[in-house]
């Protein structure tokens, strides 16, 4: 059974400066700040005990005054899975930190988001459009697009 | 003697006979042998998330229907779990065995297309394929008697299902049952030791475990590279912790160990529908007291199945009105084509084919 | 013997017939305006799977295939000669036999040299 | 031996770079220009056969029936009803009773096009090119709603609203996916037509 991690196993591993990246941690979410969100992902990732060494899903939802980011992990060795949220706030130019470094599964994924929700993700190898063309005005996934 | 040799550009373009839909390669070739692929998406882009959410819960099983056409069932499936996942609904007895039934059936019939194309695409031009397509219109009849339809079914609905079984369905199915593993031996002594088979697939291709892992691939292609990982077994969903069924793997990732981990699931898949057919106990199909416009509770969940493809999962976000405010599919064969430029780079031509081929995708997921 | 040469003229006249009626079928159709005739520029470019070809299409090949090529073609020679020579081998009897062996070896000597040379070697 | 190569940019088509933007101008270019749909011929449904002079009608009869006996359709698989278009031309219904032995890839060997599937914006183009470059006589069947309309997705911001967009269609075929019987259906409603065409307009 893929039990959902319980945050508190999470939160107590995490060394200080993580630890202030931390918004609030409650029933295996995690909200984050942006800026410390690849730091937490790859320290997920690689710490012994958790291992998160799957990345099930990137999701981006446009909730008008801010854009927010989940990440859904999990790990197949263990069994056990997590869901790392991250907020952006503000609606013209938002760029988040790319983990294509970390998980190779993210590169389509974070392509995608920059076409249809407008979210740019810095150190992405290639972000040319993926799922529309060059020229496509405007980004069809937000609620402001007519 | 050094001889000047330039490579050039091909496109294995949107309308190609094998490449499953409108999908693109952009392959830059030195004489037969590829030297880089950067797959081109959108082509079959019909914005289905942004639909998802100016339609009622009840209007999107169609568009689900849609998504991999190939595994309709499946898809509602997802949907609909999710759905009562964020809204704690309980689905009866007779409807998850049903669903179950009808997912096991979904999977057989898209494995044996899955199988079909991929020995269509070795060169063993139309003869499997119309073998496995006899077996798939055995399995189109059985949906056609429950639902009326031959590929996009939209049977499946929030807290059950949408009319109970025919009398006659459950004979057909045993009857069907028995069958299918005979078809199955009929391809094995066809093709397993197939010398041609095994000369074209065997170590083609080659996905290691860890890059399986970390580029989050899913279904036959994670376990055609060892990872014994299947959401039914992991984390048994709906009832399919009553059934007992194991999970195929392959060896060393190559193409060959991903057609045999199809065929080994088409198996494994009649041994479910065996124990499901015999356990189906009487009742209700639907939950009472659902509305016809159900509004979930506000909140979000994110709820996944094992499809034929890989993990199909739902992250959808409710608000509390008739539609979701945001609904997201987490499409195996859009995910299982990441790391396709790894597996087909410094291989020829004809085996960058049979990689793409073997991973099986499907476009209406991949584009969504 | 004359009937000899008449199945011949006969096979000639059958060939010739076949030939032409193919070469110029499409063009009496074009010009009874039987077949409807409308090029136009984009017929004429390359088909790529519904795209436009990209980059340089007229391009320096790698040469190994050249080499396969010419070496499949000195063995084929040898192999129309020893189809009609392998029919009437009756007829000729033991003299004609030693005559292929000559040419038979005369040809794997070039076939020996090429692979020495490594021309069939697949870089 | 360094062999030069022969300069041959004259012949070259497309520059490397800048590929992805000269499909992306395409695809806009092509979308402003696709204004109003072609309109569909009908007058052959009530049009009776057979006039004219009789060394015409059997020149027509003897044609029509040969183009009629064997349409190849070439490969446009965009989506879903691709698939019940393989299952019509599988070992079930088997479409090759009519003539339609194989699906060619290329659209030089063929005279049928059979639009199977949703078209977006970005397929269009290729699609357009695929019809221009079949050779005459041609014929399109638009199958499943999508194809007549854009069907469940004719609100999406990617799909165009049916085939009748980019070329004229001669046979729609309803359904999403329209059962392969109704396919055949609409196959023997374009022998019809093709058996009442006339030498006059090619």
């Amino acid at each position: 059974m893929t039990i959902a991690l319980p945050v508190t196993e999470v939160t107590s591993k995490l060394n200080k400066e993580l630890d202030a990246g931390i918004i609030d941690a409650k029933d295996n979410t995690i909200l984050v700040k942006s800026g410390s969100l690849k730091e937490l992902i790859s320290f997920l990732k690689n710490t012994p005990g958790l291992d998160f060494d799957y990345l099930t899903d990137i999701t981006s939802v446009d909730y008008w005054d801010y854009f927010e980011l989940v990440y859904q992990l999990t790990s197949i060795k263990n069994n056990h899975k997590l869901t790392v949220k991250t907020r952006l706030a503000g609606r013209e130019n938002i760029t988040a930190s790319s983990i294509v470094s970390i998980y190779k599964g993210a590169d389509l994924q974070e392509r995608e988001i920059h076409d249809l929700m407008g979210i740019t993700f810095e150190g992405h190898p290639n972000m040319k459009p993926l799922i529309l063309w060059e020229g496509f005005k405007g980004y069809p996934l937000r609620k402001d697009y007519l | 003697m050094t001889l000047h040799t330039e490579s050039f550009i091909l496109n294995i373009g949107p309308s190609h006979p094998s490449t499953h839909g409108v999908f693109r390669m952009k392959a830059t070739l030195e004489g037969e042998v590829l030297m880089d692929l950067e797959p081109v998406f959108g082509y079959l882009h019909r914005g289905i998330e942004k639909l998802c959410e100016e339609r009622t819960y009840i209007g999107i099983f169609p568009l689900t229907d849609r998504l991999d056409y190939i595994a309709s069932m499946s898809n509602n499936m997802a949907f609909a779990m999710s759905a009562e996942k964020l809204a704690g609904i309980k689905v009866p007895e007779r409807a998850e065995y049903i669903r179950v039934i009808m997912a096991e059936l979904q999977r057989i019939a898209s494995h044996l297309v899955s199988v079909g194309s991929f020995l269509n695409d070795c060169g063993a031009f139309m003869t499997p394929f119309l073998y496995c397509l006899r077996e798939r219109e055995k399995i189109l009849d059985l949906f056609d008697m429950v639902s009326g339809q031959r590929l996009t079914y939209n049977y499946v609905r929030i807290g059950g299902v949408n009319a109970d079984l025919p009398d006659e369905f459950l004979p057909a199915l045993n009857f069907f049952i028995e069958q299918m593993p005979l078809y199955v031996d009929e391809y094995d002594r066809l093709l397993k030791e197939n010398e041609i088979l095994l000369a074209r697939t065997k170590g083609v291709g080659i996905l290691p475990r860890e890059m399986a892992i970390n580029a989050s691939t899913a279904g036959p292609v994670l376990r055609g590279s060892g990872v014994k990982w299947d959401l039914r077994k992991n984390d048994p969903y709906s009832v399919y912790d009553r059934f007992e069924f194991n999970v195929p793997t392959g060896e060393n990732g190559d193409t060959y160990d991903r057609y045999r981990v199809r065929i080994e699931e088409i198996r494994e898949s009649v041994k479910i529908l065996k124990q499901a057919a015999a356990q189906i106990p009487a009742g209700p199909v639907m939950a009472p007291g659902l509305p016809r416009l159900i509004r979930l509770p506000i909140g979000e969940g994110y709820g996944s199945i094992e499809g034929p493809k890989g993990e199909l999962g739902f992250y959808i976000v409710s608000d509390g009105s008739i539609a979701p405010y945001r609904c997201r599919i987490r499409a195996p064969s859009f995910l299982n084509l990441t790391a396709l430029r790894e597996m087909t780079i410094g291989w020829k031509i004809a085996d960058a084919i049979i990689t793409f081929g073997s991973i099986d995708i499907c476009m209406g997921e991949v584009d969504r | 013997m004359l009937l000899n040469y008449g199945y011949i003229a006969l096979f000639l006249i059958i060939a010739l017939g076949f030939t032409l009626t193919t070469l110029l079928l499409p063009v009496l159709l074009k010009r009874f305006k039987i077949v409807p005739d409308k090029p136009s520029q984009v017929k004429g470019e390359p088909f790529e799977c519904g795209m436009r070809t990209i980059g340089k299409t007229w391009i320096q090949f790698n040469f190994r295939y050249y080499f396969y090529a010419l070496v499949f073609l000195a063995l084929d020679v040898m192999v129309v000669f020893i189809y009609p020579w392998a029919v009437g081998l009756r007829g000729i009897g033991i003299t004609g036999f030693v005559i292929m062996i000559i040419f038979i070896l005369l040809i794997t000597v070039g076939y020996i040299y090429a692979w020495k040379k490594k021309a069939l070697e697949w870089k | 031996m360094e062999i030069e190569p022969v300069d041959v940019s004259k012949v070259c088509i497309f520059p490397d770079q800048g590929v992805d933007r000269i499909e992306g101008e395409a695809i806009e270019a092509l979308k402003s220009s696709c204004g109003v749909p072609y309109p569909d011929k009908t007058e052959w449904l009530t049009e009776q056969a057979g006039k004219g002079s009789l060394l015409l009608t059997t020149v027509d009869a003897m044609l029509s029936w040969a183009r009629r006996a064997s349409l190849w359709p070439v490969i446009c698989f965009p989506a879903c009803c691709a698939f019940e278009f393989v299952t019509a031309e599988a070992s079930r219904f088997d479409m090759s009773r009519f003539g339609m032995e194989i699906v060619r890839a290329s659209p030089r060997q063929a005279d049928l096009l059979i639009t199977a599937g949703t078209l977006t914006w970005k397929m269009a183009p290729q699609v357009k090119r695929i019809y221009d470059q079949m050779a005459e006589p041609k014929w399109v069947i638009a199958m499943g709603s999508c194809g007549i309309s854009g069907g469940i997705f004719q609100s999406s911001y990617n799909v165009v609203p049916g085939y009748r967009c980019l070329f004229p269609v001669d046979v729609y075929v309803p359904g999403c996916p329209p059962r392969p019987e109704a396919l055949i259906y609409g196959i023997q409603m374009l022998h019809k037509k093709i058996s009442k065409g006339t030498l006059k307009q090619g």
